[in-house]
């Protein structure tokens, strides 16, 4: 068994992402989903700055910092593209007009809660941005995330320990082992990688998780 | 391929439905989604909720669709002008039924539902009829009404000019409701003068960026009004 | 004694309108003040339908439909004007942007209660367009009406018998006989036309009314 | 005749007093008005509140404020950046009070200052530690938390050209939370590159109309960052 690497997860999402959709990716892990998404495909991606039909990086030297991601980082406006203030830009979010938002996590609970913002840490310093908007404002959110923590502990919990971002908004997770959707029974995998046992899988999640490949498969 | 465009005024609006809430632009006649509304008469929906700042001028567009019989219901600010004798004639004979809603409380209560607001506290209205019994509150010494978002299941709307992924620039005061009724409906459904190529409309110029418009139908120019 | 003629009154109105305030001109008796603004005076007149610095009715054979004004009569635009959606133009109002409005009224109250949009006919047409946030909007909200109605009813009372449009909204009151402040004591004369009598004035006005010329020229 | 122009960063914000809460446009260096900060730190007032998305970036602009020690408290959605270092040491110092509030709230809270909107009931952050002990409410069956505007007593923000009747029209992604900001504040100052003869700008592109704005003044170009 060899999990996915950090590109893999992010192209495995891309793979999901319908044509023509609008799509916020989260800063961190999120953003590599646009580098794995096909030049042929038109899928629109909004960043929470202001601007809607954001293109790759700028080639080195043609950085304009007027013009920028989430993430701070020099982005480029494709044909088609438009800029808004603030409140126009999380309006598109809260009020369900994007398609998909992309976030990663700490920890994701069996109901559909997400925790990424914060570890809850005493000495942490709070900083949010849009995460909890994006997090409720979506039509579909999706988390991707490693499996479990580098020191071997569940982030598909029961219940999350860490400070939350919005309750019952995850609807489907993409690890280095599996997808999962999130449903009213809870976590429901509808993929493993190759060579993982489903019990491994059972093993390595948090809380109850139901095998739903042969649902999709149907 | 994202590609907005309808072919033409009948095709974009062929999904709506008797019983629809449909969110109409315009202000008097500018703005006003001439070549929509001709083809929602000819389709046919009827028992439809109208929200437009009017109730229709003269006998073309919302009044004809008012003078048709396909409207149950309007929400509007101002029904009563010099022209609108088709409304007049409908309310007094019970056949329309009338909300009137201040102007900018229309406004804001598209934008709201645009916008994902479940409700605000407004100041417009307090302790007058229009009020009704609605929730109010006193904040920081000012009186406030409770208002709740209007969403529409169709918007019909009008621009200038508009690319395949739905970004619109408008025109003048033309402008209007347009960008709010986008922003509040399930579809919106945008008449332009002209489609030009994705690119062609300057970033900084889109008033409705794309994301919250479903189609786009080129009827090329429609004078607002002929005086 | 010669009461102010419609012009006159407007005039009166747009002495007292200080240059370079944001002024909305509500419809009817209102929209004439415009008219009797001085060309060297820079006032920056709003129209709720989504334009800031409007300025006078086009050349006959000019008109541009797109380009009206509140009350649907085609206007023209300033250097230096702007065009806003509705939900941004009532936000002007209402966020208490506009330094003045000036509206038409059936009645005010003497605690600035304003009745201007219903008569409450019970087969009446009830309209209201943009009264209501201008009403309750505006830094000050200024009255320009008859004293009396033409049938010699009071126009400005104790209570209003009509629909109100706001309440304790209205801070100054400009008719053919005098110009009233609306204060914390009611009524306030602070100006009376040439040849009435203060004992005249209290006749014609449904509330008490004070005599304050004295306050103002002191 | 109005002329917002003012001949000078240093007159533009001359009558800032100690206590006062401003609003300071920008998404880290992007729209942040460097000018009007420097400026602002010559005056010297201090016992600010700051309202920014971001608690400053390296050592210049708010960082540079905060280094001042001008700043009591500062209410923003993000403050921990990579180059953060200045309000990270305050803050674990407890030399500065800071207030979290999700981005859209932030935006949407601003906008409701401006809008005259008394309070309004936003999904955001429902069930989190940022809800606090706000009311909630649930509003066909979705839970919400109701929010109250964030007024300023100023506004500090930047746009790429302005007129003497304080018409903006803004760059890229550095339009940001400028026309909210304007909207929220009392007096509201824009840093321009450049300003412009009144007629210049395009009246359908300027996305802050003169009525937000008291203050303009031109200070040339000032890129956002310096890679």
């Amino acid at each position: 068994m060899q999990k996915l690497n950090r590109e893999q997860i992010a192209a495995r999402v891309a793979q999901d992402i319908p044509d023509g959709a609008y799509v916020n990716l989260g800063i961190g892990l999120p953003t590599m989903v646009a580098n794995t998404i096909s030049e042929e495909r038109e899928i629109i991606l909004h960043t929470e700055n202001g601007l809607l039909g954001m293109g790759p990086a700028p080639a080195k030297g043609a950085e304009d910092w007027d013009l920028i991601n989430a993430g701070k980082q020099p982005v480029t406006a494709l044909p088609g593209a438009s800029y808004f203030h603030h409140a126009d830009s999380f309006s598109m979010m809260r009020g369900g007009h994007l398609d998909i938002c992309v976030l990663g996590a700490f920890q994701v609970s069996h109901t559909g809660d997400l925790a990424n913002w914060h570890t809850g840490a005493a000495d942490a310093i709070p900083a949010v941005g849009g995460a909890m908007d994006l997090a409720i404002g979506a039509k579909r959110t999706w988390v991707m995330m490693e499996h479990v923590t580098k020191e071997g502990h569940h982030k598909l919990v029961k219940t999350c320990t860490y400070p939350l971002t919005g309750k019952a908004c995850v609807s489907r997770i993409y690890t280095d082992l599996a997808v999962i959707d999130v449903t009213p029974r809870g976590f429901e995998a509808i993929e493993l990688i190759a060579g993982l046992d489903f019990d491994e899988l059972v093993r390595l999640t948090g809380a109850p998780i139901l095998d739903a490949r042969q649902k999709i498969a149907a | 391929m994202v590609n907005k465009i309808a072919e033409s005024a009948a095709a974009a609006i062929a999904d709506i439905k008797d019983g629809a809430t449909i969110l109409v632009g315009g202000f008097g006649t500018a703005g006003l989604p001439f070549a929509l509304v001709d083809a929602l008469i000819e389709h046919g929906a009827r028992d439809l909720v109208i929200v437009s700042n009017n109730a229709g001028n003269g006998e073309t567009g919302l009044a004809a669709l008012l003078k048709a019989k396909r409207v149950r219901k309007i929400i509007c600010s101002f029904p009563r002008q010099t022209d609108s004798w088709v409304f007049d004639g409908l309310y007094r004979a019970g056949e329309i039924e009338l909300d009137v809603v201040p102007q900018g409380n229309l406004a804001e209560r598209m934008r709201a539902a645009g916008a994902g607001i479940g409700a605000f506290y407004c100041p417009t209205g307090y302790g007058t009829l229009l009020a009704g019994d609605r929730e109010t509150r006193s904040i920081n010494g000012r009186d406030y009404v409770l208002e709740f978002p209007i969403h529409g299941d169709f918007a019909l709307i009008k621009a200038l000019k508009g690319d395949r992924w739905g970004n619109l620039v408008y025109r003048k005061t033309a402008r209007n409701f347009g960008p709010v009724m986008a922003m509040a409906a399930k579809v919106a459904i945008a008449q332009v003068d002209e489609v030009v190529e994705l690119g062609a409309l300057d970033p900084e110029l889109v008033a409705t960026p794309g994301i919250f418009i479903q189609r786009v139908v080129a009827v090329g120019i429609q004078a607002a009004k002929v005086a």
